[in-house]
């Protein structure tokens, strides 16, 4: 598999770290994974870590869009953090870095959401 | 477009050109992004100019796939890559549903399969990533996707004129 | 070979194939190893497995280049590759000068260019590194490498029958 | 360029580290560094850690074979270290092994030559 997924729990607050190469054929994986988390173990809040990816491509803000509607309509927020220069500029470019909460660090992402 | 003997021309250092053919299936997008990568490696590229021309190659590639042949209805999609003067040229081609309504689907967010969550970003992206970028499409022929940009570093002591 | 459309047999996960035409020019043998290892990289292939692979398609690609174009005569090569039911067939084609004496030519240590440092080896190590190998070739006309290889690990659960 | 070459003195023995890919584009660069050294840099003896390739073929025998036979004819020695399970199959397949001293370390390397 070209990704995968490490997750931890603060609380009601997942932390996803995503590695290896988002795109087409692993977005089932990312989605599947943080869908669970989001309606089946209720988490409130999701830290995405997307430091570890070393690509990303459209399919990864179509699926980040995605469980954003999802976690906001329970009240819940997303924040996501290590964003490499190329990554940022599909956030820009696509307009999610004007709707999710982007931190510099998880810490950050952790301090952001009230945990750490 | 291939022919049979490049003229010695060819043969300069800062000359190169390859065509990837491959079977229209999730995961082949990756092949065509390491071919890529693998191509502008000797001119140096910086991180950021490898990751967007892997990013805009990704998308003509995974469009192919998903909504030229939907994934499953086989038939298979070419990369042809040419450096050449310190640029650049991508086509990807493929023979499938092809696009009724251009200006329609170059659109941001303009997507015709939310139900996958596509974010409708692919030429968008493909547009920001390069220089040029060029789709020429047929319904039922298919559609084929030219891109071009300008490497950093020309290596060819010849552009430096 | 490869056709307008594969079945949708050709979809089945473990099938895969891919064909690369390229410059004979020095350095696009690593455009060649490149290519190769990304299509058998979702088999899960061992480190070594890998290694051997990529070797055995670099000394056939090498080859192509050096002795079937000498390097500067200008010309393509082309690298066929399917995986099918867990075997890897990976075929080398150049429209190069060819080979007079294939029994000969395939004698280790065996090589027309001593003033290349070439070792003659490259044979050899193709048919230690890979289960088969079969050379084909005309004088004037060009070589033809195939060659295969069963995957360690066989991820199409049809083939545990 | 894809493969690098690092060296050092110690005394009349060169220590050299090829870090890459050791193929057919890289192999004049390999030639001209190592045959600077015996011919014009008079060393007497030659390591050559491996350690650092990610890949080497036949090319790489070859040009192996040919500083082997420059620096033997002047009394040296080759000492290689750091082969990988396929180079090391590509030096038993080829003979190499037969005639090259293979130690499993830099250090163990400098030992065999006397020095360290
Ligand atoms: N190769 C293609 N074959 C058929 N239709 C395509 C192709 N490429 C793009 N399209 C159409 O153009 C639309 C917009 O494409 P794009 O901007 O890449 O967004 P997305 O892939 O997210 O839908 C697609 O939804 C699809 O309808
Ligand atoms: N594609 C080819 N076209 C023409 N001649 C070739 C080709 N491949 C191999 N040969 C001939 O076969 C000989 C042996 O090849 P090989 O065992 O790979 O050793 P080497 O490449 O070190 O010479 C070469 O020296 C060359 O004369």
């Amino acid at each position: 598999m070209a990704l995968s997924i490490m997750s931890e729990r603060h609380g009601r607050v997942m932390v996803s770290r995503l590695v290896g190469e988002f795109d087409q054929q692993s977005a089932v994986l990312v989605r599947d994974t943080l869908e669970q988390a989001i309606l089946v173990e209720s988490i409130d809040h999701l830290v995405l870590n997307l430091s570890g990816l070393t690509f990303m491509d459209s399919t990864g803000i179509g699926v980040l869009l995605g469980r954003y509607k999802q976690i906001t309509q329970r009240g819940g927020r997303i924040v996501v953090c290590g964003l490499s220069p190329t990554i940022a500029r599909l956030f820009e470019l696509s307009g999610l870095s004007k709707i999710m909460i982007i931190a510099p660090s998880e810490e950050d992402a952790l301090q952001v959401l009230g945990v750490a | 477009m291939l022919g049979e003997r490049p003229g010695t021309m060819a043969l300069k250092s800062g000359y190169n050109e390859m065509e990837l053919k491959f079977i229209a299936k999730s995961g082949n997008e990756a092949l065509a992004r390491m071919a890529i990568a693998a191509l502008i490696a000797p001119y140096d590229p910086t991180l950021e100019e490898l990751d967007e021309i892997k990013t805009a190659v990704s998308e003509a590639v995974t469009n192919a796939i998903i909504h030229g042949y939907e994934d499953e209805r086989g038939g298979y999609v070419t990369l042809r890559a040419v450096v050449e003067d310190g640029v650049l040229s991508v086509t990807v081609i493929d023979q499938g549903r092809g696009i009724s309504n251009l200006d329609l689907a170059r659109e941001p967010l303009f997507t015709t399969r939310p139900d996958l969550e596509r974010s409708g970003m692919g030429f968008t992206i493909m547009e920001n990533f390069m220089d040029e970028l060029i789709v020429e499409s047929s319904p039922q022929k298919g559609t084929t996707i030219i891109m071009s940009r300008r490497l950093g570093s020309v290596h060819d002591p010849s552009q430096l004129s």
